[in-house]
């Protein structure tokens, strides 16, 4: 009984602890906000935070933002969890919120899960934008896209068809994971143009997961040509999956015989680009969408909300949409085997 | 060139705080079976292991091998210089074959990258196991051999080392009468090539049939090195413990109650066969017989382990269904197993924790928790009535000697209050104070109504405890004999044989006969 | 060979001669030597890693590090060609610094195991989350493709001999070479002996430590080797591209019959366990099963594959307790 | 050395989450404020929850790899009950069945066939995924009532929040389960040798089946803290937490051979790993290098149980030959 009692006393000491600095500290909390950032620095703190760190396409996105707080003088920090985890990613906002940063934008991994602590930076005082992929939008101040969804799907399915050259015959459909929002609704758009327009075209099977894995793109779409000889399209979201699906092709010399239109970034795609396997990729520029982040983070916190036709400095003109806190970067960028080589990333 | 082939003088070993060792020496001569002697605690392993390499002794001791002076570090040194030792618990590689077990360790010091030659290892196998006269397959895994036969494999690899020496601890401890005949004949065999052999065992009867000379050790000490025909039991029991200890056959003639239990038929495939016997108040039966006659295979089943059977277990004239070992016990039946290490006693937990385990339920407390003071008074009621050392209820037990160990066990199913206690092989690995006591109580135990069972191989024991001794053969009850009429050859016959020959030895039951510890099975 | 018909290996390639048998109804194109050499070459990096996880787990060990070791190697092995003159060295270059790098972090896996004493599981646990840190750390998850490598490695990479790429060869000869090991060397020996029985090697004088240490070094061998074959069958670097990749290289050696406790696998059982998986995913798409039920299928048949398994094992046992009842 | 002789591997465990505190709170600027107790305050249940129904099992010797699934399963049986207009008792019964079938089927496959628990719960790790992903098409699903965002939101009595308190009371249920119950005794002892513990008259199936559905009892608990605080549950929901569990398990002393682990130890590691994880965040160290030191604390930590259990050898040795000498 002894140790049980010596357990919980401990718990209870730990939670004290903890609980004893809540009281010491919370009048200094209240007061804080604004002047206590004020006085360290005078520079506003802007958090980015990517749905995960350590990926090609959010490294070219923290080019950008950091870029961005060098020019306007504001302090970036973008940070975010190892995994594509929403539960991972709400423990980074926390700790976000704790660092008292002015405003934090985020690019949720799952919209729902985000609301709550979302909320929770609110009231502490931050403001809140999503960026990249939206989040619950009562909750945001301003919801920063590359692009509009619905838009960009059914611009890949367009572009498809013109590199396929035919409205008939069978396509299919990668994705890097099932449960990726954004990557959903893209293919929801671009199934939207598909049923749309063109009922010549058939889908071979549902949207095949690659696990956002070269390797498991590569031979799911060696499987693929393989069950569906006649297949002659393919449309590759996520950055990763398209290099797969290109490789198998450029392997298999299917050049010619099947179309690939991915989502991805022009570095990485260049040898597919100039060997055809990949015939387009559609995009938009990654440090851009970053850099318009942060841009309109610090307008944000400034009090200044975005007007539609905006010109952006080094981003271009943007388009606000009717509600008034949607912006819309612009339309996606092609990257062909022409013009891949002029970015770097 | 002095006579013997080891030499081992002045061997000391001091573990931090206790001197396991004092001055002790041993001296084997080439082409003889040596016996080393001495209650357990008495140093024996700890000499042995300086032997095989395993301990170094402390400064001062003097080993030499062949006339030469013996640097051995590791056990491999010992192997290579021809010394081979077979433990108790055998050294063999389950996984591997035959042929490799008898070759292994032969290459340990060589390149890592060395190419197995396995016609050689498979040749020097076949030569082994030949000179041993066996014949098993050389691809077989060792798993698949019963101890006996693995047995063999280990002297065979002693032999395929060219061993001038080789230690058998225990060698008999796992192997029926007719197998011990065998390695008997085999140890001879060996001794005929000139290969001295150290022998170490607790069956004295055992030993004067295979030994030449006996060197005796007491607490850590040398007590000395005796011919075989200087000696007869009572003298080496002296040397052993310093008093007199012997087993007395049981008088018999108890008054019987009730029956408190009894089985009916009852058959489990490929283990035993229409088993029926009873079991009264106040008395204590033996159940003997060959490795293999499915005397522990019974047990189990009776305690719910080894299920499912066919037949009837009646209780206190009731009739019971046992499907668990939880339902034996729930039942009022506590098992002894033979493991003490794997199957009685949970090592790494304490003296508390083993005793209270059957009876957690009935330890707690008003919210239904174990209650701690409960669970010690418990154990330390045990602790002391059974004398249990040290008496400290914390302690693990893995930390105990044998003898303790088995209090412990039987202190747990002693808390459960069982209407029948099964004990098997109750004093296998115990020294013979402790083995007398245990005796005692089990007999204690019966005169206060207990139903006691007790499965022993060694006959001395199923002598001296038993009221009725049941004799079981391939599966089945070959007889069944009351101790008046019962003597170790009527036991062995019916063993053996499946009938009892009955001639002279009708007198041995009567009278105060001391029991020899003699043959066992 | 009676003994192999009874083995695990047996009821294995049972289950993949009828799931083939099964898929080659449903889709021609299964059974053609492209499907299978796609089948092979596509698994090539699970069966190397297998194979050095064979060895580690018939030791009783096991090691949850692999992956993180291989993407190690493959960080670095991106690094340095980029380095690399477009010459033949560069390839023997490549072939004497990966598996070194890969010995000396798995080494440092056997070292912690045996000399500390800690849990395989455990160290490794360790072991991997601080190398994924690194890794990430250095390369911020850096993508690098081929255009920057010498282009005698995109040759090495597509280098085939009568249609069977090289990924294939190196894998069949990892597979012979860790069959010789096993099988004809000392060391082989002594793995499988100290798997099968600690306590007896120790008294037949095998050295316990030196050979923990020695299956973690060759298990971080094939992991160098591995991240070579990684990077000619993807021609890119990607860090995150064997995320998890642990798990299956685990389920492949424990569904070829390599008992977790130690002194029971061998390389075929491994290799027929690869073979599995591989079929299990390929079929899975060649039989047009809807994607979501792939994983429910894949889990179903594990447990089935381990329970047959112990079943099998079971009566197996049971058999072999049996006494001789007079009738 | 000497200091910590006698101290208990739990003991040093928590000395060391006290000193780690300590020094966060010195260094890492904002630790001491209250957003950042109350982050850490409810970041620590759901973890903690999967921290301890992993420790549990490998008490008995085995490993759960499938308790994160298991987990998100309840969430989502949970959130689809929910969507469809059932009321919050009804779905988060509807969950925890769910949950307590997975952990039956652990169960069922290792304590009655006897198959390895990595083994199987490899296999239902793998099925349980699939089965999310069949129900959820890889989406998540959301539509949580506002009373049930407070399970994993609110606060208790405006102070302690409402999840830390569910955790506080199932690890001292769990406490007092593994260490006063029948069951948890029989659970150490089955870790410690099943053999013996069957033939002491324990059903060690049930034993075993027992660990299993509790388990994936602490797991559901787990999920409805998660499903509740992020809105949602999906078939990644908290799959980052598997190794991180086994971790926090083994770092709280747990031998992962069985026999032995304490719900206090457990703790203690989840606390460390907590005060490291947002410490670190505070001091804007990357994420990146958070995992190399947890990673490092793991070995090091066992080094120095390993150290300390030699140290401690040698000397319980040397009291024990004493006193036999005496």
């Amino acid at each position: 009984m002894k140790k049980l009692l010596g357990a919980i006393l401990s718990v209870v000491l730990m939670v004290g602890l903890l609980a004893g600095c809540v009281s010491s500290n919370s009048g200094t909390t209240s007061k804080a906000n604004g002047s206590e950032n004020a006085d360290k620095s005078g520079k506003l703190k802007i958090a980015v935070v990517p749905k995960l760190i350590g990926i090609p396409y959010f490294n070219a996105s923290e080019k950008g933002a950091v870029q961005a707080g060098k020019d306007l003088g504001v302090d970036v920090i973008y940070t975010g969890p190892t995994e594509a985890d929403a539960a991972q990613q709400v423990k980074v906002i926390e700790d976000l919120i704790s660092q008292k940063v002015d405003v934090i934008a985020v690019a949720p991994n799952d919209q729902a899960a985000l609301t709550p602590v979302l909320k929770k930076a609110k009231d502490a005082g931050i403001k809140v934008m999503d960026w990249d992929t939206p989040a619950d939008q009562s909750v945001v101040d301003l919801s920063v896209h590359q692009i509009d969804d619905e838009a960009y799907g059914r611009h890949i399915t367009k572009s498809l068809v013109e590199q396929m050259g035919t409205e008939k015959g069978e396509i299919a459909i990668l994705t890097g994971g099932l449960s990726a929002a954004n990557l959903n609704s893209w293919i929801d758009g671009a199934k939207k143009e598909l049923e749309e327009n063109y009922p010549g075209l058939k889908l071979v099977s549902d949207k095949i997961a690659t696990d956002e894995k070269q390797p498991v793109a590569y031979q799911k779409t060696l499987d693929l040509i393989k069950s569906y000889p006649d297949l002659k399209g393919i449309m590759a979201f996520s950055t990763i999956a398209p290099l797969g699906a290109a490789q198998a092709i450029q392997e298999k010399g299917l050049q010619d015989k099947i179309a690939i239109i991915g989502a991805n970034l022009p570095k990485d795609s260049i040898p597919f680009l100039e060997d055809g396997a990949l015939d387009l990729a559609i995009l938009w520029e990654p440090d851009k969408l970053g850099y318009l982040t942060v841009a309109l983070a610090k307008d944000l916190a400034e009090g200044k909300m975005p007007q539609d036709g905006q010109e952006v400095k080094n981003v271009g003109k943007i388009e606000v949409w009717e509600d008034g806190k949607t912006v819309i970067m612009g339309p996606p960028t092609d990257f062909t085997k022409e013009n891949a080589g002029n970015y770097d990333f | 060139m002095s006579k013997y082939i080891l030499q081992m003088n002045h061997i000391s070993k001091t573990f931090p705080g206790v001197k396991a060792l004092d001055n002790v020496k041993l001296e084997i001569e080439p082409g003889e079976v040596h016996a080393l002697i001495g209650e357990n605690g008495a140093g024996k392993s700890t000499l042995i292991k300086i032997l095989a390499g395993i301990y170094d002794a402390d400064p001062g001791a003097e080993f030499y091998f062949e006339g030469r002076e013996a640097d051995i570090k590791k056990p491999i040194d010992a192997t290579l210089k021809g010394i081979s030792i077979i433990y108790q618990d055998l050294s063999l590689f389950p996984n591997l074959s035959v042929a490799e077990n008898i070759f292994i360790g032969r290459d340990s010091n060589s390149n890592s990258l060395k190419k197995v030659n396995w016609k050689h290892i498979e040749e020097i196998a076949e030569s082994a196991l030949k000179e041993l006269d066996v014949q098993i397959d050389l691809n077989l895994p060792v798993e698949k051999l019963s101890i006996a036969q693995q047995q063999l494999i280990e002297i065979a690899r002693a032999l395929a080392f060219e061993a001038k020496l080789i230690v058998m601890d225990e060698p008999t401890s796992s192997l029926s009468a007719g197998e011990v005949e065998k390695l008997y004949k085999v140890i001879n065999n060996l001794k005929q090539k000139g290969i001295s052999i150290i022998f170490v065992s607790h069956k004295l009867k055992e030993l004067f049939t295979v030994s030449d000379r006996f060197t005796v050790l007491r607490d850590g000490k040398y007590v000395g090195t005796y011919e075989s025909k200087e000696l007869n039991e009572d003298k080496l029991i002296n040397l052993m413990v310093g008093r007199q200890v012997l087993y007395e056959k049981n008088k018999g003639g108890i008054q019987i109650g009730q029956t408190v239990f009894e089985v009916k038929c009852l058959s489990k495939e490929g283990n035993f066969k229409d088993i029926s016997f009873e079991l009264k108040q106040g008395e204590v039966i033996g159940i003997t017989g060959l490795m293999g006659s499915g005397r522990t295979e019974l047990a189990q089943a009776i305690f719910g382990i080894n299920t499912p059977v066919t037949g009837e277990i009646k209780i206190n004239g009731e009739s019971v269904t046992i499907k668990s070992s939880e339902d034996a016990v729930k039942k009022g039946i506590a098992y002894i197993p033979e493991s003490r290490k794997t199957q009685g006693l949970i090592l790494e937990q304490s003296i508390i924790n083993n005793i209270s385990l059957p009876v957690l339920k009935t330890l707690r407390n008003a919210f239904g928790l174990i209650s701690r003071k409960k669970e010690v008074d418990l154990a330390n009621h045990y602790i002391k009535t059974l004398d249990v050392r040290p008496a400290l209820p914390n302690l693990k037990t893995g930390k105990m000697s044998g003898g303790n160990q088995q209090k412990v066990v039987i202190g747990k199913w002693l808390s459960t209050k069982p209407k029948l206690l099964i004990i098997d092989e109750p004093t296998n690995g115990i020294d013979i104070g402790a083995k007398t006591e245990i005796h005692k109580l089990l007999r204690k135990l019966a005169s206060e109504g207990m139903g006691v069972i007790v499965i022993s191989s060694e006959l001395p024991e199923v002598l001296a405890v038993s009221d009725r001794i049941i004799v079981m053969r391939h599966g089945r009850i070959a007889g069944e004999l009351a101790i008046e009429e019962a003597t170790q050859e009527n036991i062995m016959n019916y063993a053996l044989l499946g009938s009892k020959v009955s001639k002279e030895n009708k007198n041995q039951g009567k009278g105060k006969v001391i029991v020899e510890s003699g043959v066992s099975m | 060979m009676k003994s192999i018909l009874k083995s695990k290996e047996m009821s294995i390639a049972l289950i993949i001669v009828m799931l083939s048998i099964v898929l080659s109804f449903i889709s021609p194109v299964f059974f053609t030597f492209e499907n299978i050499t796609d089948i092979l070459k596509g698994n090539a990096v699970l069966g190397i890693l297998a194979i050095g996880m064979t060895l580690v787990i018939i030791t009783g060990g096991i090691d949850v590090s692999v992956a993180a070791v291989t993407t190690a190697v493959i960080v670095i092995l991106g690094k340095i060609l980029v380095f690399l003159p477009d010459s033949p060295i560069s390839i023997v270059l490549m072939f004497i610094i990966a598996p070194l790098i890969g010995v000396i972090l798995g080494a440092l896996n056997g070292m912690l195991v045996s000399k500390i004493q800690i849990p395989a599981i455990v160290v490794t646990l360790g072991t991997m989350s601080m190398i994924n840190g690194i890794i990430l750390y250095i390369t911020n998850g850096q993508y690098l493709n081929s255009t920057s490598f010498p282009k005698i490695f995109v040759k090495f990479a597509n280098f085939e001999i009568f249609g069977i790429s090289i990924l294939i060869i190196l894998f069949a000869l990892i597979s012979i070479g860790a069959w010789y090991l096993l099988k004809y060397t000392v060391i082989g020996r002594e793995v499988l002996a100290i798997g099968g029985n600690k306590e007896s090697s120790i008294r037949a004088g095998i050295n316990f430590d030196k050979v923990q240490i020695f299956v973690y070094g060759f298990m971080g061998l094939l992991a160098g080797v591995a991240a070579i074959a990684q990077l000619s069958y993807t021609k890119a670097v990607d860090p995150n591209g064997l995320l998890g990749f642990e798990m299956q290289v685990i389920a492949a050696v424990v569904l070829g019959g390599a008992n977790i406790m130690g002194g029971r696998g061998t390389i075929i059982g491994t290799f027929l366990g690869v073979l599995l998986l591989g079929i299990m995913q390929n079929g899975l798409i060649l039989a047009h099963i809807d994607v979501f039920w792939q994983k429910v299928v894949v889990g179903a048949i594990i447990l089935l594959a381990v329970t047959f398994d112990q079943i099998q094992y079971k009566r197996s046992k049971d058999k072999l307790a049996k006494i001789e009842v007079e009738a | 050395m000497n200091i910590l002789k006698g101290l208990s591997k739990e003991s040093v465990l928590g000395l060391i989450a006290l000193v780690l505190t300590i020094g966060m709170c010195i260094i890492a600027p904002g630790f001491l404020s209250q957003q950042n107790i109350s982050n850490m305050l409810f970041q620590i249940p759901e973890f903690g929850l999967i921290a301890l129904g992993m420790m549990v099992v490998i008490v008995t010797g085995g490993i759960n790899l499938s308790i994160t699934y298991s987990a998100a399963l309840s969430g989502v049986a949970i959130a689809i009950m929910q969507s469809h207009g059932y009321s919050i008792l009804i779905s988060i019964l509807v969950g925890l069945v769910v949950g307590l079938l997975c952990g039956f089927i652990n169960g069922f496959i290792v304590s009655k066939i006897g198959v390895s628990a990595i083994l199987v719960t490899l296999g239902t790790m793998t099925l349980f995924e699939g089965v999310i992903l069949t129900i959820t098409k890889g989406n998540s699903i959301s539509g949580f009532s506002e009373a049930y965002s407070l399970i994993g939101n609110g606060y208790y009595m405006g102070l302690v929040p409402l999840s830390l308190l569910i955790f506080v009371i199932f690890a001292v249920l769990t406490a007092i389960l593994m260490n006063k119950s029948k069951w948890g005794r029989n659970v150490y002892m089955l870790g410690s040798n099943p053999i013996a513990t069957l033939f002491s008259g324990v059903n060690t199936n049930k034993v075993l089946m027992g660990v299993y559905l509790y388990s994936a009892l602490l797991a559901a608990v787990a999920s409805i803290i998660m499903t509740s605080r992020y809105n949602m549950a999906k078939v990644d929901l908290g799959s980052s937490y598997l190794l991180q569990s086994v971790s926090a398990a083994v770092l709280g002393g747990t031998d992962i051979q069985g026999g032995y682990g304490k719900v206090m130890g457990t703790i203690y590691a989840v606390i460390i790993f907590q005060v490291l994880s947002s410490g670190l965040n505070l001091l804007e160290v990357p994420r990146s290098i958070v995992g190399i030191i947890m990673g490092a604390i793991l070995i090091l930590v066992l080094i120095l149980n390993f150290v300390k259990a030699k140290v401690d050898e040698k000397s319980q040795k040397k009291a024990q030959q004493e006193t036999l000498v005496a």
